[in-house]
Order: structure tokens, then C-alpha cells, then sequence
């Protein structure tokens, strides 16, 4: 398949000119050369611009609750783990009404993608400020611009032992393209941050504003040096690196629960289950714990 | 010789009040007596008081009793405590001298608990076996079996430290067979052959086992817990996934994102969380994903006793989540119930493609119970899914929401059937996608609600109706109050009481119950609850106004003596 | 010359339908009119189709209609989404040839509308404009009107926009002036001068401040966010906080210790919004915490529909939460409602301690409509704190839920009054402190559910009830199908249709209710949900049956058309 | 105030040797240290063992739910800034239940101290692994040994920018103190990871466990240094350090949205308030915006 064959029909919601359509465009790319199948792909969204993305993609979906993408995904992934789960989130879905999953998914490692589409704004809401927002940024809630520290998702990752922490950039579809292609291939939780312009509400990070910032990370860079890695992930400012920040291997919720071992739980037959054992607790001649 | 005895055992959390009860009740087990174990506990994990309560009888029983006749106290605060419950013979069994207790009741059988665990043990910890014993004793059980039972119990821990307890037990037992020589706690025989014992919580696992659900995800939350317990320590061998989540929210949408995938999937909680899944809920039924949920009751709002019984969250579970969609609501009134409706709730949510709910609590949970064996073979499996691909010819995609009179779309399961499947939690398409078309919302609305709730409504489980021809009164209530209502209902005249028990709330059984209530007599509703929850729901349902309804929201169950006076008082019948 | 015209512009978000709309209202305003205007919008922020819909007249109004005079077509899709719903004699302002229209329709009053906004500002963001100047030329409205309008709107841009954009408008004006010689578009001059022209969040916000609420934490969430906006554009003149909440659990827990501390403390949300709040509205229960909680609904579940609107979160908000409470629940109908309410509602929160809830919807949120000047120094500010320090004398200390017959204890704050202030969430003591006592429990339950439900009966707000003694039927609704129902009544003749509005829903004003509906019709309950929620409730609360309920359950309000003729085939009066 | 009147006469529910002891030792001895007047200190709390604690001092209490006592803290705070406002939370729930909270209060930077109880356990529920449960302990749910990453709070915390982030050992109750004063002191967020071993249901993390790993950062140890901090903020092992891990001048929330310069908003009179001015924008000669 070639990328255009993994659009649908859809009409897209977004704004012309949005950074969404350069991360559909990557992912589409990444799918692509990766040669997945449809069947196998699914993708988990929570609500926002950015969670519209799987209505634009030829795989399964699941459009679930605003915040709530990386529960869902997790609970997909461990009923079927030959499921490639990719998960598009945005920046307010992701650190902001689901932060307390974005912690607990990072610590249980599953096998999954997460794009976060961060254009540093509540796009979907008209423009509140969201974690990443940058201080001082003036919103119609935020009057005196925004005030709290801003969030680098990476750094926290980090913190949180995440294993494949990478930032992309939607205007460089060809970079992000592989970063995705990186992620999925990853055994583990990949974590991809990808600035995203948002053209309607963030007026201060646009395309422009990225483009004199960014830097793509080359092969000289050690994303294996975890303390080197971790200054890296909190770079941010007049430079904003691109690329696999951090990199480790690390052993996947499915190797150490087993599941990797065994046919997917969706495969098992549960048409007749024998209740013999714990049946036999409750007789008469049970033995005792 | 009695026909039914209470004992209860009662001190500080962390007594080993349980291991004396469970052996207890082993050993009434093997006897082949009913049992009826209720559990009271503080929110700690040392000190307060707790105790641990046997009723066992010749008889079939179902509720426990007020007042009771055998009291093991393991500290001097439970001595107070239980006074007020003893039966006018009942004997109370403590150590005055570790109590520092002076004065004498002719009740107070007086034992140096503590000097003779150390005596024989040489730890204080051989209380427990000294407790068992000296109620074998005084029943004049087997002492074999209290041995073998002992043995058991603590054949892990080496053989030291059951010869220990067996030797404990020996003294206890001669001191009891010494000091009842009237027989008056000595119990009839029985025949109970054959029983299983077991709590609700085991009974609502091994249902969920049965059911083949693979997957549980939840929060630790008290009375929840023990599913949670119960499922991982069989997890291994049905290879189910036990999944402890961050949060409620976390745990509900696992399980939702485990049934899209294809799994049965299944949460727990309590009050408190089950209000955090509320929007899961929601999104259950919007995407049409089949899940169960249990909410086991503790009395609210917020914390409020968290280790106590009250059945008042009906209103909640029954208009819990924003938006308009059907559900089921199970309230299993007894062990055989869970574990029958708990394979239900799977079914059914397949079927429709919902949320399924099951509510229990704290009594229903932790109660030890005896009961006939299960029927192991009476539930099918029902999956519901499309494996034909049929919808896929002449080259249409596959439509997840596709609209149908029954309100249930052809579910197919990522990457196992043809096509790709689309989820949505908003107002969508048939194929799964986006709208904000008016017309089709409303299509949408009523698969979701009104197609859906009129199917379920003809299979709803027909409620336990006894007596009810001709009766002058009718016991009405849900879920745990069914075995105090049917004793009670069982001490009057034939005639007088009735009993209907509903064991499905929701869509509420509205013709059977109306039918059920044609000839019978008025009806009081027996509930945990402040708001008469069920009596409010019967009017709306069926217009049947509820004479009076009997009440308890202090956080204990209902006990039989309890709900008898209470009739008394408030029906005059 | 007509009474009323209804307007609609409509194309894609972003295009500024709400630039044009916006500046049409306050034309109207100067002139005298009565407005209802309407948004009908996508969730995206570019694209799809929106409209905005002004319906003016020189009568008091209170609801949409169906049909309109001029639609004004930003785009080609609107023109085809647009043409079922024109008046016979309705005219279409489009660009045909920028839309690539050839046909030819009579409706159509093709305007060059692209090529002008080149011509006269260098930009198509003119056409908004020139639409304006076109329609109030059509009306044969003064252009000096406009000028000034258009000047104060786009006065901060500086000078030269403000000379382009008249330039447009008078370019409008001009070929608007031409077109209508039959003066079919001109409306009867009107006496609404000196009204306010306001939204639902501005009005409910107003409600706020004027409340001395100074706390709001929220997650935005449509359409709801409206309200947050409001505030903070205030909250340097107030003193208000406003603070985005990273959650709603978040947002409903600051309020509720922003309001333990002892400010006026406000949340909102919508349905999805609110289900995360419910553990916290328990939470405020339990501690006897005075917090005001709006949910502006949309239609559910899950995401649903999140732009539009609906009323079926009504079982929700009075079942919400585990446990049994005290709550009430406003619906208020109209802005003037929505102030005075708001401001009740944090009366009744404080003198209750408890959690009250306000139930508004996309319509109400976001419909500009022209109302009296609202009753400024009506309501008193009543917050029920406790200084006297009087339960401290004889060294007793202070006890935050000293159990009083009326279930209300004295209320101080922490580090302002005398004594140290416990609250706890588990059940508890007097003192506030953890407690496992049954016989304090139960009359803890009374205290919070019971007492405070008894108080709060007696002060419930009367429904407005208009023409229905001797009326044939009655149209019967609570929130915002107020206006249509009202408009719609007075469509037929005296003596046949009645209107009974619930601005309270929670307690059910049964008394009340009953009282009004005793020499009253039948009754029709007219929701914008899919269950009839409404009609269940009052058979539940008073038995009394309602004839029939017209409900629309597609996102999309009554109007008034579409009501009447839903009265006609469904009532047939 | 000597320490002892610091306490109520509530009959405390932890179970004998419970590390929490040592945590309200510690805390009256903070708080007669500092002079504190019991009704100028509110002490917010969650649900757990931990967060009974309030119960059992001379202060003002919100005990509230799981998990929300952040929240409710940073309500209370804004609403009366001159109150000495203290969270107590266990690990459950602090970083499990309330993570949420914990990365956006730390974000928020109000001034308030919060203790967690760390007994890297859930106590009340009877024994499930929390967020800080070492890898590998058996419980009833964790049949097979916690798997998941365990979190190291300190260094989130740090990865989200919080200014004052210690460790302390509830056994060390003096040491416990000072770092409690010093956090109350501290003007900004601070949070008191507390060592405190839970007798009943960790058999993994005693006392002895404990006993044999800490050590106490002396003055040799510059708690000012970003990235030396960081490192120590993840130590955990062999050695555990007590003691400010890191700390750093922050502006508070109060600072930043001008609250800090005004009267607490619960003084503010509300008895008549003149609506003008928005009233002003509704009528005929309202200025558009
Ligand atoms: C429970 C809940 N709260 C709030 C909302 C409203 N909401 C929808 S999207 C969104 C934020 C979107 O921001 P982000 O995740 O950054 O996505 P973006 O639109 O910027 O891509 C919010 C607050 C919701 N749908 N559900
Ligand atoms: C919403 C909700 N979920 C779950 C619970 C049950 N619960 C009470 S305390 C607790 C965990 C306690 O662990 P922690 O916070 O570490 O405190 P500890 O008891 O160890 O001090 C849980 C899960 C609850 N009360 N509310
Ligand atoms: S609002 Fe922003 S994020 Fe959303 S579609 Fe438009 S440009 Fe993209
Ligand atoms: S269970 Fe653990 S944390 Fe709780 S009181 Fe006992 S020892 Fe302390
Ligand atoms: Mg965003
Ligand atoms: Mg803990």
C-alpha cells in the first residue's frame, strides 16, 4: 500500500493550513513503509483537533473520551496484543485531563505509540491555555497569560523511565514519518512529542516561530547517555531539538506478565471453562489457605 | 439441643478473629450445618473492634440472628460491646485477668486465654486455636475435626506450629465439653452434605471465570477488593489479566478498550470510584462496548463508612452517565445469584452492546454462606458476533453502528473479522465516523435507547416471587435484603407475609411485578437505604404505592430479630 | 411592513457569521426590537456549516423560528443546507458567481459579494459588511446605524479598517436599498428601548459576580466555557479568581475547598464534565460544603454532540453522586432567571451547606436575546456563618456538625472564627472527626438528607404557571424550552393551552405543582431529551400522568413552528 | 505551644509501630517550632492511612476524598492566603489516585507543603502495590511481584519544576521536623517524600530496610545544583539520601497572579456589589469589543 492508500473518504475538520494534516501525513507514510495492514493497525484517540486524526486513516479506531485515550489503549493492547495500538492525543488530552495515565502508562510499558499532537493550546476549545503552553501566553481565560509552569512532557517521561522519548515536528513529515516508523518498531512505550502549529488559536508558536528554533539531532548525538539525554529533553527556548531525544531498552509489560508467550487473550476459547479447581475450594474437603 | 446457634468472635483488627471463624465455620462445613457468616469491620487494620459472627443452624438460613449465644471477646472493649447482643442463656467467653475484669456476671465463662496460649504455644497467638476448641467443646463437636481442620488450616506454616495449635485446641475443647453438661449448645444434626461455603465475592469471580471473562481492571476500593483478590489468584490458571489501575477512570476504560478489542471485560469498585467511571459509562454506551460493572455498596456520600453495608446507590446506578442509552442493572440477592447473574451481565452486555451493572455490597460481598452447588452447566456462553462477513459484499465497508430495528448493529472485533471497526464517542455515522447530522442523531438515540431498553425489557429476569397469592402483606426489597425477607416472611402465619425479591432493577421488571402484586397483599419494602430508593422506583414504574417501607442506614445489615420488630412495630400485622 | 423578519447567516466557521450577527443585534437593540438569536454551530473551528440566526420583532419574543426572511450565504453548501428551511416569501443573498452557481431561483438576490469586498476593502473579510449594510438596507434601517455600529466594532482596529469596512457597508446598503421597493422587509418600529441584549453566560456570570462569587475553577468544556470567558474578562474588577483547573475533578475540589475556606465558590462543566464532578458533589455533601456546580448540557453520551444542545441531564444531576443527600437543582428558562437563580443558588448552597446544582444547555448558554433591565438590588446576599462564637462558651469546643433539628449546623470558618473547624469526608462526629458509630450515622443521614430536604421543600422556587386555570392543556417544561412554550400558548386561544415552567426542578415542587395543575388540562411536557425525563418525575413526585410529551432529541432546539405543528399532529387541540 | 499540645484526643486507628507515628511527632514538633497558632494551619488530607493524620493534630481539617486533597489544598489556598495550609497523603494517594493533581500542582506552584506518607504500600485497602512499590513484591493483586516502573516522586517532581523537593525517614523525627519547618518555610510548592514503613503490609521496606540504606545529606551537599540534584533524586538502592534534594527560588502562584498583594479573598466584603460596569456592556451605548 502506498501512504495515500491509508486515507479515508472523510472530509477533514481541520483548519487549511493546521499542522494535524502534516502528522496525518506522516503517519500515513509510516504506515506505509512499515507495510502494516489495516486489519492490524488500531488507532486510539481521546477528544480534541489532534484526536480526530484515526476518522482520516484506514485502520480500526477507537474515538474515546477526552483524556482517556491511554486506558483504552492499554486495555486494547493486553486483550490483543497483535495489535499495532498507536495513540493521537493532544497536548490538554494527553498531560492535561489525562496526565494521571500519561505517569501510570509510561511505568507499564506497553508495547504502544503515542503522538502527542502538542500545538500548546486547547486547539478544539478555542484557544485556553494548555500544559505546554508557554508562559505568558494571553488567552481569553488566561487575561494576564498563562501562569503556570509549563510542562516538558519529555523530561517527565524521563523521569517516569520511559524508554523511547522523541520529538517531531509536523512541518518535517519525512523526519516524523520515521520517528513513528521508530516508535512502533520500539518494544515498549514510545513517547512522540510533535509541535504542531495550531494557526487558529496559538499565535505565538507558529510555523515560523518553530522553524527558527528547531534542529534535527544527528548521529553524533547519544540518545543512549540518559543525563545528556535528560538536558536535551528539557531544551527549550531559542533551540528545540528534533529527533529520538532517548532511547533504552527496556523489558515490555507483555514479557514480564507472560502475555508476550502466549496467544493473545482474544484468542483464547472461553466457550466451555472448567470451574473444577476453585470449585473444590469450596467443598467440604478443601484445603485450606 | 438447639436447632441454631450464633457465635460470634469479637476483639481488635488483628486478633485473628477470621482465622478462628473460618475454621469454624469449616468445621460446621463438615458437619454438613447451613451457615450464615456476616463480618464487622472498622476502616483500620489494627485495634478498634471488630467481630466475626457464625449463625449455624439445622435449618436453611439466610440472615443473621441479633442476639447471640456463644461470644469469644479477645480484648476487654469487645466485652462491653457484645453485652447488649448476648441471647438470655448465651455465654460469653473471656479473660478476666488479662482484661482486668472484676466483677462477675453468671453469663462470664472465664478463661486465662492468654496464660494458656503461652502455656501451650508460648505466644498469645494460640488464643485462636484455644477459642476454636473451647466452642467445639461446649457444642460437643468431634475433636477429630477440629483437629483435622486446625491441620489444614495451618499445614503451611510446618508441623510445629500445627501441633502447637492442635494442642491448644485440645485444651480449649476439654475445657468447654467441661462446662457444658446441659447440652444447651449442642446442635441437632443436619444435612447439609454436600454444601459449598464460600463469600460473595468468590461467588461473583467464579462466575466472571465461567463467563470467560479474561480481563479485570480496577482500583483497590472496599467492599471490591475481594473480586479483585479472588480473580488474581486464579488469573494464572484461567489466564486471565488482573490489571490494578491508577484510578477508576483508568480502570473502566481499560476494560472498555479491552471489550472493543474483544475480551470480556469486567470492573469493580464501590460508590466513590463507580461515580469517577460514570463518564466511562457513558462512553460504553455510545460506542456501543459491552462491559460489566460492579458496584459493590458501602453506605456514602464521599468516604462514609468504608467498611460498612447500605444498598442506597439504586438511583445512582440506574441514571449514572450523561446522555440517554439503555443498561441493565443486576442486584443479586444470594451466592448462587452472583454467580448465575454475574454470566448473565456477560451475556447480556454482548447482546446489546452495553454496560451491564452489578450491584452488591458490603454484606453480600464478605458474608460466608453455604449453598447448594452451583448449576455449572446452566449458563451458555452468548458472544453475539459477526464472523459471516455478509455485510461486506458488493463492496460495502463494514458498518459498525450499521441501524437496525433491534437497536444491535453486527459487532465485529478488530483484526478478527472483515472490515475495519470504528468506535465513537461522538455522534456518528453507521460506519463510525463523525456527524452532526439531525436526523440521524435521532436514529442514533433510539438504537442506543429506545430499540435497545425494548429488548431488554423482554428478557428481564423475572423477580423471586413467594407466597405472594392471597398474602396480607408482601416483603419487597433488592439485592442482599432477599434472605432476611424470606426468614422473616417464613416466622408468620402461612398467609400473612409474602416475598418478592427483585434480582434485576433495571430496565425495571414492570409487568412481572405488576402481575406478581395482582392478588397479593400490600406491600412494604425492606431497604438499606435512607430514601425507600425501591418503593420511590416501584411507584414510577408501575404506579404501586408501597404502604410503608422498613428502612436501615446505619451501616449494618438488616438482622432477622431486627427486621421482625420492626415488622411488629411498624405493620401490625 | 411585517412584525418580525428572522435572518440567518450561514457558512463555514471562521468565516465571521458571528461578526455580521453580532453587529445586526445591536442595530436592532438601537432601533428597539426584540431579538432571539440563536448559533447553531460544528465542533471544528474551520469549515462545515454554522449558522446564525436573529429572529427580530416588535414584539417580545422568546424563540426561534423556522423559517427566514433573508439568509444571508457565505458559501455554496449553505445555500443548499439553507433553501428547505426559507419563508415563502424569504430572499437568499448569494454570490453565485463565486460559488459557482449558474441556476436561477427567484429567492436569489445574487451579489457580487467576493468581488465587492475586493473592490472596497482589498479583502474577502469584507463581504461580513457588506452583508450588514445589504440587510439593513433591505430593511430600509438607517445606514447611520450601522455606521456607528460597524465603528464601535471595529474601532480598537484603527482607523483605516473602520473607513473599510463602512465603505463596505454603504456599498451593502446601496444594493440592499434597491432591491426592496415593496418595503416587504421592513419592520413596524418597536418599544424594546432601554432592554440589555445578552447571553445566557453573560447572564449567569452576571448572577456570579453580583453574588460575590469570587472562586471559579473549571476545565473548559462547551458549553459551558462561556461562563469561564466571562469571568475572567471581570475578574480584575471583582477580585474574581479564575482558575483553569487541569481536570474537573480538580476544578469541583478547588471549589470546594476554595469555599471550606469560606469564599463563594462556583464550578462548570457539561454532561461528560459532570460526571467526574460526582464524587466531588458527594464529597460536598458529606462535609457540608457550600459549592454551586452549572452543567450547561449537550446532548450525550460520551463526546455526543458538543456543540449542540439538549435537556437530559435532568435525571442525572438529582441522582448524581453515591449516597443520599440534600441538593437542589435550578433550571432556570430565561436570562433574567439565570441571574436571579444564580445568585439563589449560592444563597440556598450556603444557608444548606450543600451542594446546588444549575442546569442550563447550549441554547440557553448561547442565544442573545434582549431582556428588561434585570432587578439589580433584588436578591440579599445570605451567607448564614456562625461568629457569635456562642458554642464555645464553657470550654466546649466547636463542633461543625452539631446535629440541630433543622439538619443546619452553626457555620464557621477556618483561622476566621473562634474554634478549629474539622471536616471530614468519612462518616463522622459532631466534631467532624472519624467515627463508626451506627446510632450517630443514622442521625447523621437525617441531618444531611432528611432535615436539610424538609428545609430546602419549604423554600422551593414556584413554577411559573400562566393561564392555566380552566385551560385545556398544558404545556409543561423546565430551563430553556420556557420561551417556546410560552410563545407557543399564546398561539392558540385563550383558554386552551396553559404553560407550567419548573425553574427548580430539585426539590420537585410538588405542592406546588399540584396545586397549579388542579384546575388545569391536560398535561404535555415539551423536553428536548429522548426519555420524556420530565413526565416521569411529576408522576413520580405527585402521580400525576402527563397526556403525551413532545420531545426532540436531535441536538437542535423547539422552534416555535416546529412546535406548533408538533402540537397540532401530536395534541390536535 | 509545646509539641504535646499539637495533639487532639482522638483515639489514633494506625496500628501499633506504624511508621506514621513518627510523622505527627514530627509534624507538632514542626508546628511548636514555628509557633504556629492551631487556627492560622489547615492541614488538608485524602483518604488512606496516611491522610487519618489530620485527625490527630490541633488544627483546621479537610479531610476529603482519595486521592483530591491537591486540589482542595490549592482551593483553600487561593481562597485565604494567610492560611499555613499542609497536605498529608500517602503514595496511593498523592502519585497513584491524585497523580493528576501532582503534576498540575506542582505546576501551579502554590504555597503549601505537602508530606507523603511513603510507605510504599497500599495500608488501608490491606496491601496492593502503589505507585512506589519496589519491583518484584508480592501481594494478593500482584500475584507475580509488582511490574510496573516504580515511580521515583522526587525526580517527577523535579522533571515538572517544583523548587523545594526533599526526602525524609519518619523515623528520624527530628530531622523530619526541621525539613517540614523548612518546607513550610519555603515559599512555593514543597513536597516531603516520607520514608515510613508500614508494619502490617510492607515486609519488604521495614525499618531495618530502611535503617540499613539512609543516610542524611550533610553540608557538603549543594541542593542548589539542577543536575547533581536530579541524580540524587533517582538514588535509590543501596543508598537512600535524606534530606533537601533540591531547591531553588520560585515564583508563587500567589506572586504571579498578583494575590500576594492583596487582602485574602474570603476578607473581601461581598454585601453589596455594584454590577455596573458589565451592565454597562448590555445596554444600547455599550461599547463592542
Ligand atoms: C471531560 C471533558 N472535558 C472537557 C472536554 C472539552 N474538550 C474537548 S477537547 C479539549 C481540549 C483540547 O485540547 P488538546 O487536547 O490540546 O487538543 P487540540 O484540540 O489542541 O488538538 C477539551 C477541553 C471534553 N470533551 N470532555
Ligand atoms: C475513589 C476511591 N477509590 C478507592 C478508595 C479506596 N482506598 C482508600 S485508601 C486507598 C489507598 C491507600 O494507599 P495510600 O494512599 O498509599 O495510603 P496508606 O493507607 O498506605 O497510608 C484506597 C485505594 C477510595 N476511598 N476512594
Ligand atoms: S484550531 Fe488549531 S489545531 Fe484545531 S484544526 Fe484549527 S489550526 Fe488545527
Ligand atoms: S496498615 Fe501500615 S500504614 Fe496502616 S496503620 Fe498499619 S502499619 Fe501504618
Ligand atoms: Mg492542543
Ligand atoms: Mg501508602
Amino acid at each position: 500500500m502506498m501512504p495515500g492508500d491509508y486515507k479515508t473518504h472523510n472530509e477533514i475538520a481541520w483548519c487549511p493550513g493546521c499542522g494535524n494534516f502534516g502528522i496525518a501525513n506522516a503517519l500515513q507514510q509510516a504506515l506505509a513503509a512499515m507495510a502494516l495492514n489495516p486489519k492490524d493497525v488500531l488507532l486510539v484517540s481521546g477528544i480534541g483537533q489532534a484526536a480526530k486524526l484515526p476518522h482520516y486513516i484506514k485502520a480500526n479506531c477507537f474515538n474515546g473520551l477526552h483524556g482517556r485515550a491511554l486506558p483504552v489503549a492499554a486495555g486494547a493492547k493486553i486483550a490483543n496484543r497483535k495489535l499495532t495500538v498507536l495513540v493521537t492525543t493532544g497536548d490538554g488530552d494527553c498531560y492535561g485531563e489525562g496526565g494521571n495515565h500519561f505517569i501510570h502508562a509510561i511505568r507499564r510499558n506497553l508495547d504502544i505509540t503515542v503522538m502527542v499532537h502538542d500545538n500548546q493550546i486547547y486547539g478544539l476549545t478555542k484557544g485556553q491555555a494548555s500544559p505546554t503552553t508557554d508562559p505568558g501566553y494571553v488567552t481569553k481565560v488566561q487575561t494576564h497569560g498563562a501562569l503556570l509552569e509549563p510542562m516538558h512532557p519529555l523530561a517527565v517521561a524521563m523521569a517516569l523511565g520511559a524508554g523511547f522519548v522523541a520529538r517531531g515536528y509536523s512541518k518535517d513529515v519525512k523526519h516524523l514519518a520515521d520517528l513513528i516508523q521508530a516508535g512502533v518498531q520500539y518494544k515498549g512505550f514510545a513517547l512522540i512529542d510533535v509541535l504542531q502549529p495550531c494557526i487558529s488559536f496559538n499565535k505565538k508558536n507558529t510555523y515560523q516561530w518553530y522553524d527558527e528554533r528547531v534542529y534535527t539531532l544527528d548521529a553524533s548525538y547519544d540518545a543512549g547517555n540518559e543525563a545528556g539525554a535528560y538536558q536535551k529533553a528539557r531544551e527549550w527556548g531559542d533551540k528545540i531539538p528534533l529527533g529520538v531525544i532517548y532511547q533504552k531498552a527496556s523489558f515490555t509489560y507483555e514479557e514480564k506478565t507472560g502475555l508476550a508467550g502466549r496467544a493473545p487473550l482474544v484468542e483464547m476459547d472461553i466457550d466451555s471453562i472448567d470451574v473444577g479447581a476453585p470449585v473444590k475450594a469450596f467443598q467440604v474437603d478443601a484445603e485450606e489457605e | 439441643m438447639s436447632t441454631e446457634l450464633t457465635i460470634t468472635i469479637t476483639g481488635e483488627a488483628g486478633q485473628g478473629l477470621q482465622t478462628i471463624g473460618l475454621a469454624l465455620c469449616r468445621i460446621f462445613q463438615k458437619k454438613g450445618y447451613y451457615i450464615f457468616a456476616d463480618q464487622d469491620y472498622m476502616s483500620r487494620v489494627r485495634g478498634g473492634n471488630n467481630f466475626f459472627r457464625i449463625r449455624v443452624s439445622q435449618e436453611r438460613i439466610s440472615a443473621p440472628r441479633r442476639f447471640c449465644d456463644i461470644a469469644v471477646c479477645l480484648d476487654k472493649d469487645s466485652v462491653d460491646l457484645q453485652l447488649p447482643f448476648m441471647a438470655e442463656h448465651g455465654v460469653m467467653i473471656l479473660d478476666k485477668k488479662t482484661f482486668k475484669i472484676a466483677e462477675n456476671q453468671a453469663r462470664f465463662f472465664d478463661v486465662a486465654l492468654a496464660e494458656l496460649a503461652q502455656q501451650t504455644g508460648g505466644s498469645s497467638i494460640y488464643v485462636n486455636s484455644i477459642a476454636s476448641g473451647l466452642i467445639a467443646g461446649l457444642m460437643q463437636l468431634d475433636l477429630s475435626l477440629v483437629e483435622s481442620v486446625l491441620s489444614s488450616a495451618f499445614g503451611k506454616k510446618g508441623k510445629d506450629v500445627v501441633q502447637k495449635n492442635l494442642a491448644a485446641a485440645r485444651e480449649g475443647y476439654a475445657l468447654g465439653s467441661k462446662k457444658q453438661e446441659d447440652g444447651r449448645f449442642q446442635l441437632e444434626p443436619a444435612g447439609a452434605q454436600g454444601n459449598w461455603l464460600l463469600d460473595g465475592s468468590q461467588a461473583l469471580g467464579l462466575g466472571a471465570i465461567k463467563a470467560g471473562c479474561t480481563f479485570y481492571s480496577a482500583y483497590p476500593m472496599t467492599p471490591s477488593t475481594g473480586i479483585m483478590n479472588y480473580l488474581a489468584a486464579y488469573a494464572d490458571q484461567y489466564g486471565v489479566v488482573v490489571e490494578q489501575a491508577e484510578d477508576e477512570i483508568a480502570a473502566v476504560n481499560m476494560a472498555i478498550g479491552a471489550a472493543f478489542a474483544g475480551v470480556r471485560a469486567m470492573t469493580g469498585t464501590s460508590g466513590g470510584g463507580f461515580c469517577l467511571m460514570t463518564e466511562g459509562i457513558s462512553l460504553a454506551a455510545m460506542t456501543e462496548t459491552p462491559v460489566v460493572i460492579v458496584d459493590a455498596q458501602r453506605p456514602g456520600p464521599a468516604t462514609g463508612f468504608p467498611t460498612r453495608t447500605e444498598q442506597a446507590d439504586l438511583d445512582l446506578v440506574i441514571h449514572a452517565g450523561h446522555g440517554e442509552f439503555a443498561r441493565a442493572v443486576f442486584a443479586p440477592g444470594n451466592s448462587e445469584q452472583l454467580f448465575m447473574l454475574t454470566q448473565r451481565a456477560f451475556n447480556l452486555a454482548e447482546k446489546y452492546q452495553i454496560p451491564v451493572i452489578l450491584l452488591t455490597d458490603q454484606l453480600l460481598a464478605d458474608t460466608i454462606v453455604n449453598s447448594d452447588p452451583f448449576p455449572l452447566g446452566g449458563m451458555k456462553i452468548e458472544r453475539h458476533l459477526e464472523t459471516s462477513g455478509v455485510h461486506e459484499k458488493d463492496g460495502e465497508p463494514y458498518q459498525r453502528y450499521q441501524l437496525e430495528a433491534s437497536g444491535i448493529s453486527p459487532r465485529r472485533l478488530p483484526a478478527l473479522g472483515a472490515g475495519l471497526v470504528y468506535a465513537d464517542s461522538d455522534e456518528h455515522t453507521e460506519a463510525g465516523h463523525i456527524t452532526e447530522d439531525a436526523g440521524l442523531r435521532k436514529r442514533m438515540v433510539e438504537k442506543r435507547f429506545h430499540c435497545k431498553m425494548q429488548g431488554l425489557k423482554k428478557e428481564v429476569e423475572p423477580p423471586g416471587a413467594h407466597c405472594l397469592d392471597g398474602c396480607q402483606w408482601v416483603l419487597m426489597g433488592y439485592g442482599s435484603t432477599y434472605g432476611v425477607m424470606r426468614e422473616a416472611a417464613g416466622k408468620f402465619k402461612p398467609g400473612q407475609f409474602g416475598v418478592l425479591h427483585l434480582s434485576q432493577v433495571w430496565p425495571f421488571p414492570q409487568e412481572e411485578i405488576t402481575r406478581a402484586l395482582q392478588h397479593a397483599g400490600r406491600v412494604i419494602t425492606v431497604e438499606n437505604n435512607a430514601g425507600a430508593q425501591l418503593a420511590k422506583l416501584l411507584f414510577r414504574e408501575t404506579g404501586i404505592k408501597a404502604f410503608t417501607s422498613i428502612l436501615e442506614y446505619n451501616g449494618r445489615p438488616f438482622d432477622l430479630d431486627g427486621l421482625l420488630s420492626r415488622i411488629n412495630t411498624e405493620v401490625r400485622p
